[in-house]
């Protein structure tokens, strides 16, 4: 009784909910607080429990009404069966690869041109950046044929003889074409938020334009970038229909397609296109854990905040 | 025929190979769509392999969502590439690709294409040419739950439309509905399966949409259909899998499904050999013909490979990988000698053979041109019509005159 | 090591002149600071010299080398900036040591020199704080520190003990005294504390609206404004104004009218105001340069009543009235015992007198008494 | 510093604003220069779909699709189409870009709170949007399974229903299946916008709004919404973007259907050019949607485009 | 209008005690100013009067009710923030008048005062401007005229005048001095500036470390610091203290052996010191209560060497070795004339003088010298 008493204390403590310590009302806003995101969270993950239980439920008992919402002879048959014939491997290296390339080659140009939007007015700053933004509205289902007669015709640079279709790099391209005028957009307006002072120091500190970019401003852009980062991988891990029409095999398809590939044209199995739904979402969300830190660090840290 | 060594010299594919001719020696690997996940499609996997090991020729399958098969070969065809050598498709996207020049004619002989009945025959020839061969047959089979249907009282499936609203009466309880379509979400499909029951056809020889007289019988068997609540609600949504699932669920008495069904269902807990059954599908006023959705394989025009894909197409259509793939997946065989092998007999019972080879005798389809749209123009009038909320007649009449604009616009009319 | 120049430089924002027009020459090693009214663009001259604004116009040099093109970061300066603008995601350490680490210098050069300097700022136990944790006082500190562990051709500080407590500041003085004794590095200061100004300079340059109103050693600034401006900025309580009409006496000596009241020009000046006779002449005395006469009526003596007695801890100020109806303000003995509703005699120091043109605001006897200290 | 490398690092900072915009420039041109060209050529041209016969026809794509070709009786003219998917979209966009953005401007806000774990809530707030939009389509397929699925579990189940529901047999369900799935998916983008735009606000400027006696909703009104207005700006169009265009989860859940009542743009641009292989027609509604985006977009401008300083 | 009361405050921030138990009472309608080092505490009480900072322990009243748990918006305070705390995206005119508006302050109201204080404050041209356009003491005088078109029950103002020249700081000190006397609002001012905590102070509380030395009015405090860090915080130079034994001379009077010079104790303190005979005992004299005897030796008198003249316009200040090896500094007259390295003599007001003892730095003459004062 006393131990529960003081574990339950020492969790009302760690979670900065002790009247002692702290102002009434910000305890009061953080209790709300947690019961709202509680709630959230708990809304939103219930698809995804609820896919699981299905996905490990005996192929039978999927359709078993009432439906039962938590399993009761837990089998894993579905995902053996399913592992059995998929090179899931493969097609999370795929989106592993072309999703953080992306990432990185979006992220460094928006960054670095993001920063000069924002911090110079050079000529055509305006017309540059809004055009930058405007292309973006291209709505790309509508290029996918030139996109297509692109990548599968022999690329005009290089000397690289041989057509990128079904490659990693043909979505790599593809992507950056996509995600970059967004990062640069996004990066833009971050810097926008830094103060310009801390600028002026760095040049007094002996900082060229690079030198002061890299060393003073990029750390307190952390946020941004996060940002910035997350959009262009989420972007280009979830992308599907280019991905279909650009790729043919598994030396470049993504998890997207992989997990199509579970809908037959005729009727869904659900047991199975559940299991195989999750394990397309297990990257996803191991990713998100493994790099939760990160993200959650990127998006606080470097904070200007005064 | 297993002996696959007799054209068998493989040849490498030189790097100078020019396409269009017949001449070119034999690839010694070609790139084949399926359509969906071989997963799915065992007996088209394990043709390919005995492919494979016969001939020597690699298979590189690539797997394409069934939703956009389509898609990605119109993408590819469109820039004139070689990605392709054969994939495998219905045989209602024949017209526009032929229409196109996107589709090598076979050649694969009249001993090759008399294994298959006429109808079929007729179906993937264009312009005396063969564009497809068939390769498993897709079509609606009557099924039934006999308990339920003992419970009600019921000895015998319906043999005609009206029995199905009569017997229907006596098969509905509180948690059943008497019937539903397989097509039922495409609701053009279903339209077409009753239209040639009722004895119509969508296009005339001239290419003109002649469908409104046919279709209104269509519509009022509907209409009865619905006014009396023999059919579930929202019926326009139940997908083949969706309608499955219902029946395997017990809240349907009788279902037009294409035949895997079956085989789920007799897998299926609390359901066995004694309960489900099968029937010819009910005559409409002109007969019992079901609609046909048969799957054959193509090769394409761009191909570089063009010879080792219509080897390849021809030998995943003999009617030893036909039985393959029957004995395998329970795919209905498109060759009628199929069902009488032993092998075949003693896998099904004879009574569910039986029906699917009458259906395989007595399915009926058209090709036609700018078929997506078409469908599109149909499923856009006579799915409201279907649910009620629209005057049948009149959805009937503005999708006809849509098509015939449509028609006008292309050139065809 | 190096001299600055400023030629006729001119700044506009829109559609504020903040510089108009400058032209100072800071001399090798020496200290000049920047006084003047708030909003008289002290700070934005500094951030010309720094590299940090674009001239509209104007040269400026440093070192003989005319720098308006150049980059901030390559005119080798350290700047303290009145509102710190310190790296918020370094620590305070991090803060110190990256100026240096831009400059290449070796390792054990920076620890050595940070641990000095935060030692003089009295620092050392924040180093590992980051801005955000400290005082007003202590975050000045570190601004200042990030610039004198630097070892550039000039520094520039702007207001840099402003947020410090008198008895700090009296240190920091001594220790920024301390530094250019050592280091001779060219400074250029902005203050609006008059103590540091008067302690530090080796020029003092008043600015006001823009402009430079006087250039010069800070006392002689301070006793030999050049107009009424300057005499009235430098000083606090400022320099007491009155005006009168310049006549002659009875014995044909000049004196001011005040009123009921009347002033007697001192003989040495007679020669510069004798043009002003008959004319507005405005005489301008310190508070501290007036005593009370606490003997009697006796000759050059201002009758007054004390309106208020503000002790100030080391010096009292009266606000007085004279007889003839103007305010002016002494400083005084801290251990007066006037107290208000007095009457008294005021006696102004002979030798602290100025006189102004009031249409002008120039100074009558600036020449004369720039002379006059010279000789003596 | 050797005077080599100094005039080196001179050079390279002169160059600084070339050197940072001008390959993204170059990279991006060739999505602007390109695309936006073969975009509008291809939608003056009209291509047989039988016979694959490009013609030039001026206007005429944009005048079919968006007029009633005998404009009998339809609303200004225009065609019936043309007016349903309009409203579709405005009704699909409208709907899950405001919910989803007030609910990820709320989760944002509580994120940003001084909590412990919230690390952990970020995270799984997140986690929607990982996962493919494919399988996410497909999870809520089967939420709103007719027979199986969860929804009609817990609503039959609970007794709250006495029967379940088709939702994708009706056209206002499925809309609403579609719009509660795009939020669920886009939700963390806007979450995660704003929490890095949060991070921009001065904290001492709180201090100063509350001692001026400011509550809750006026510091948000007066200290982080002009510091949010950028990133707020951000989110809210690239999530309208987004979604004027998006297709996965459409495709997936309700191809339009039951009929075309979810039939929206993105879904129609796609049938129109790869569907019924028409693809003058479908540049024609591309050149269309990006009007309509490019309006949108500078509207979303005026109003947030504004920086704090 | 209220007063406040501070009962045992303590703020720690993770392993810094910011304010380390004060108790404090502030009477309505009086200004008390806070002094103290750097870093000593003052901003962070005024935080937590303010409601920014939750105490860690102890009390807050505001006009009798405890406001420990009240947010600041409910607390009714103007305040003034050291760094001025600006909203970067508000016009002048805006930032002034969003108090006032939170106020549900009528419209003509607020015009009305917004336009009052900016006169006062001189900042009627800048209404329009964005903060980022303004000079450093522009910037500072929004940020005041923030806080005083406020009609608050408590005015909280941080080093309000820190950036603004001499000038503009004593029409702004009288601005406030007005103000208070107008409207009589409870006010806490942080100044580290002695002229402004001397004049503007009702009662001055003297910080170190966390902690109250002192409270008091002004004069009382400078004149009577209850400690020597008291003494030697406040008056600039600070106090000069030397340390000596204490012995009788041959007149068997107290005086105090400082090596080799002595100094005769006042016969008024001799009672308190007695205590201390033959102990160590600190004099503290001021600077400004040194004169330079320039008469020759005479009784009481100390020799002593000038190392530095540091005019500083209104005085001049000499650093000193005493002949017994001590430095010390003295105020005197600017005009005169010793010269480094002059030998002079030096006399001690003995009025001034205080006595300290060197282990606890308590004054030994504070009880007395209250006293005193009070009789006299
Ligand atoms: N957020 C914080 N975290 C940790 N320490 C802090 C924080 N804020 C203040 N401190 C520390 O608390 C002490 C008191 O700070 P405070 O700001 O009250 O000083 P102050 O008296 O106002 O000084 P100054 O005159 O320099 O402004 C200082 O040592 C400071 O470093
Ligand atoms: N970015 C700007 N845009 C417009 N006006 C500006 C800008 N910066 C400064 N000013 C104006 O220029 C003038 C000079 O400003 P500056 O900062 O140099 O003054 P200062 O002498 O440093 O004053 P203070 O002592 O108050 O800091 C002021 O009137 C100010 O308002
Ligand atoms: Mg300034
Ligand atoms: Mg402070």
């Amino acid at each position: 009784m006393s131990t529960k008493q003081s574990t339950l204390g020492q969790l009302i403590a760690a979670l900065g909910l002790d009247t002692e310590n702290e102002w009434s009302h910000v305890v009061r806003e953080r209790l709300v607080a947690y019961a709202l995101l509680g709630l959230y969270v708990f809304v939103i993950w219930f698809p995804i429990y609820f896919i699981f239980i299905t996905s490990i439920k005996p192929t039978s008992a999927v359709l078993d009404i009432p439906i039962s919402f938590v399993p009761t002879q837990p089998t894993v048959s579905n995902y053996v069966e399913i592992f059995q014939n998929r090179p899931f491997e493969l097609y999370t290296l795929n989106s592993l690869i072309v999703a953080s390339t992306t990432t990185i080659i979006c992220v460094t140009l928006g960054t670095v041109t993001g920063y000069s939007f924002s911090r110079y007015d050079f000529v055509g700053n305006k017309t540059l950046l809004l055009s930058i933004v405007g292309a973006r509205m291209i709505p790309p289902i509508a290029l996918i044929v030139p996109f297509f007669s692109i990548m599968s015709n022999p690329p005009l640079v290089g000397g690289l003889t041989g057509s990128l279709y079904d490659t990693r790099i043909a979505l790599i391209l593809t992507y950056t074409f996509f995600n970059l005028p967004f990062a640069v957009w996004i990066m833009k307006n971050y810097f926008d938020g830094v103060p310009e002072s801390l600028d002026e120091q760095a040049r007094i500190d002996g900082c060229s334009r690079w030198e002061g970019f890299v060393k003073i401003i990029l750390p307190m852009a952390k946020p941004g970038i996060a940002a910035t980062a997350i959009l262009a991988f989420i972007f280009s891990w979830n992308e599907f229909v280019f991905a279909l029409v650009l790729t043919s095999s598994e030396q470049a398809q993504t998890l997207p397609i992989a997990v199509s590939l579970f809908v037959a044209d005729d009727f869904v199995d659900w047991a199975h296109l559940a299991a195989g739904g999750m394990i397309a979402a297990l990257p996803g969300i191991l990713f998100g854990l493994f790099f939760q830190q990160y993200i959650v660090s990127g998006l606080t840290q470097g904070a200007v905040k005064e | 025929g297993g002996n696959g060594s007799s054209d068998g010299e493989s040849g490498s594919d030189g790097s100078g190979e020019t396409t269009g001719t017949g001449t070119e020696s034999m690839a010694d690997s070609i790139v084949f769509y399926n359509a969906g996940s071989l997963k799915y499609d065992p007996g088209t996997e394990a043709n390919i392999e005995r492919f494979e090991d016969e001939t020597g020729i690699s298979v590189e399958v690539n797997e394409v969502p069934w939703n956009n098969l389509k898609t990605s070969l119109t993408t590819i065809w469109r820039n004139k590439d070689a990605t392709v050598d054969a994939f495998n498709g219905p045989t209602w996207w024949l017209a526009d690709f032929v229409a196109s020049d996107w589709l090598e004619p076979l050649e694969l002989g009249d001993s090759h294409m008399s294994n298959f009945p006429k109808n079929l025959q007729n179906l993937v020839t264009l312009d005396g040419k063969t564009y497809m061969a068939p390769e498993f047959g897709k079509w609606g089979t009557y099924l039934y739950d006999q308990t339920h249907f003992e419970e009600q009282g019921v000895s015998e499936a319906p043999q005609t439309w009206d029995e199905v609203v009569s017997k229907g009466q006596q098969l509905k309880t509180e948690n059943t509905s008497p019937f539903a379509f397989t097509w039922s979400n495409k609701s053009v499909f279903t339209f077409k399966q009753f239209l040639y029951q009722a004895g119509g056809q969508l296009f005339n020889d001239s290419n003109e949409p002649v469908f409104v007289d046919g279709g209104m019988d269509v519509m009022d068997f509907f209409t009865k259909l619905r006014t009396q609540d023999l059919i579930p609600d929202g019926i326009s949504s139940m997908g083949e899998g969706g309608a499955g699932d219902t029946f395997i669920a017990g809240q349907l008495a009788s279902v037009e499904s294409w035949t895997p069904l079956g085989a789920r269902a007799l897998d299926a807990d609390g359901w066995g050999k004694d309960r489900l059954a099968s029937a010819k599908p009910p005559k409409g006023p002109d007969s019992r013909a079901t609609f046909q959705d048969t799957n054959g394989i193509s090769v394409s025009a761009f191909s570089e490979k063009k010879r080792a894909a219509k080897k390849f197409a021809q030998f995943m259509t003999t009617t030893k990988s036909s039985k393959t793939n029957m004995k395998v997946e329970g795919n209905p065989a498109v060759i009628p000698s199929v069902y009488d092998s032993e092998e075949i007999q003693s896998q099904y019972p004879s009574w569910l053979l039986e029906d699917m080879k009458f259906n395989l005798e007595h399915a009926k389809s058209e090709t036609y041109l700018a078929q997506p749209q078409v469908d599109d123009y149909l499923a856009e009038q006579i799915t409201p019509a279907l649910l009620g909320d629209k005057d049948p007649q009149k959805a009937l009449e503005t999708a006809q005159s849509n098509i015939e604009r449509l028609y006008q616009d292309i050139g065809l009319l | 090591m190096a001299h600055v120049e400023l030629n006729d430089l001119v700044k506009e924002f829109d559609d504020v002149t903040a510089v108009d027009g400058i032209s100072l020459d800071i001399p090798d090693e020496s200290f000049t600071v920047f006084v003047g009214p708030s909003g008289c663009g002290k700070t934005t001259t500094l951030r010309l010299i720094a590299g940090l604004e674009r001239a509209t116009d104007g040269e400026i040099s440093i070192g003989d080398e005319v720098v308006n093109d150049r980059r901030a970061y390559e005119r080798d300066i350290a700047m303290v900036f009145q509102n710190y603008a310190l790296y918020p995601h370094k620590t305070v350490r991090e803060n110190m040591r990256f100026g240096l680490e831009q400059h290449d210098t070796p390792e054990d050069v920076i620890t050595e020199r940070v641990t000095e300097a935060a030692e003089l700022l009295q620092i050392q136990d924040l180093l590992e704080r980051k801005p955000s944790e400290l005082s007003g006082g202590q975050q000045q500190r570190v601004a200042l520190g990030r610039a004198i562990v630097r070892d550039p051709a000039v520094f520039l500080m702007d207001e840099p003990l402003s947020n410090l407590d008198a008895k700090l500041r009296v240190q920091m003085r001594a220790e920024l005294n301390k530094l250019h004794e050592e280091l001779s590095t060219t400074t250029v200061y902005v203050t609006h504390d008059q103590v540091e100004a008067m302690t530090l300079a080796d020029q003092i340059a008043v600015m006001d609206d823009g402009q430079i109103q006087q250039v010069g050693a800070p006392t002689h600034v301070y006793s030999n404004p050049r107009n009424m401006f300057v005499a009235g900025f430098l000083g606090s309580p400022s320099m007491n104004f009155i005006e009168g009409t310049l006549e002659r006496d009875s014995a044909e000596k000049l004196q001011l009218d005040i009123g009921t009241d009347t002033h007697d020009i001192p003989d040495e000046f007679a020669d510069e105001l004798e043009a002003y006779l008959d004319d507005q002449v405005v005489l301008g005395i310190r508070p501290e340069n007036i005593s009370l006469n606490q003997d009697g009526i006796a000759a050059n003596v201002h009758p007054a009543t004390v309106q208020v007695v503000e002790p100030q801890g080391e010096k009292t100020v009266l606000e007085l009235d004279l007889d003839t109806g103007q305010t002016i303000k002494a400083a005084v003995d801290p251990d007066t015992t006037v107290q208000m509703g007095d009457s008294v005699n005021l006696r102004f120091d002979r030798d602290s007198l100025q006189y102004f043109d009031p249409q002008t605001g120039e100074s009558l006897t600036y020449e004369s008494k720039s002379e006059q200290k010279l000789t003596a | 510093m050797s005077t080599e490398k100094q005039s080196l690092r001179r050079k390279l900072d002169r160059l600084f604003v070339p050197l940072t915009v001008g390959p993204t420039m170059l990279w991006i041109a060739g999505i602007i220069v390109y695309p936006t060209l073969k975009l509008l050529w291809s939608s003056v041209f009209w291509t047989n779909p039988i016979t694959s016969q490009k013609e030039f026809v001026g206007l005429r794509n944009f005048k079919r699709l968006i007029f009633a070709e005998g404009g009998s009786g339809t609303f200004l003219g225009l065609a019936p189409d043309f007016v349903s998917i309009t409203w579709h979209t405005f009704v699909y966009v409208g709907l899950s870009v405001s919910i989803s953005f007030a609910l990820g401007l709320g989760i944002a806000l509580l994120l940003d709170k001084d909590l412990k774990g919230r690390g952990w809530f970020r995270t799984a707030v997140i986690v929607p949007w990982i996962l493919p939009y494919v399988m996410s389509g497909l999870m809520w397929r089967w939420m709103f399974n007719s027979e199986y699925g969860a929804i009609n579990g817990i609503l039959t189940q609970s007794g709250l229903l006495s029967s379940k529901i088709a939702f994708f047999s009706d056209g206002t369900l499925s809309m609403m299946a579609l719009v509660i799935a795009d939020i669920w998916v886009f939700t963390p983008f806007i979450i995660i916008i704003l929490l890095a735009g949060l991070q921009n606000v001065p904290e001492q400027l709180y201090d100063a709004a509350e001692v001026d006696g400011a509550g809750k909703i006026s510091r948000f009104v007066n200290v982080t919404y002009p510091f949010l207005k950028p990133s707020i700006l951000v989110a809210l169009t690239i999530r309208i973007i987004f979604d004027i265009r998006a297709l996965d989860l459409v495709w997936v859940m309700t191809q339009g259907g039951p009929g075309k009542s979810t039939e929206v743009w993105a879904s129609w641009l796609y049938r129109t050019a790869q569907v019924f292989n028409r693809p003058g027609e479908g540049a024609a509604l591309g050149v269309v949607l990006l009007a309509v985006t490019f309006m949108i977009v500078a509207l979303l401008y005026k109003v947030f485009g504004e920086s704090p300083y």
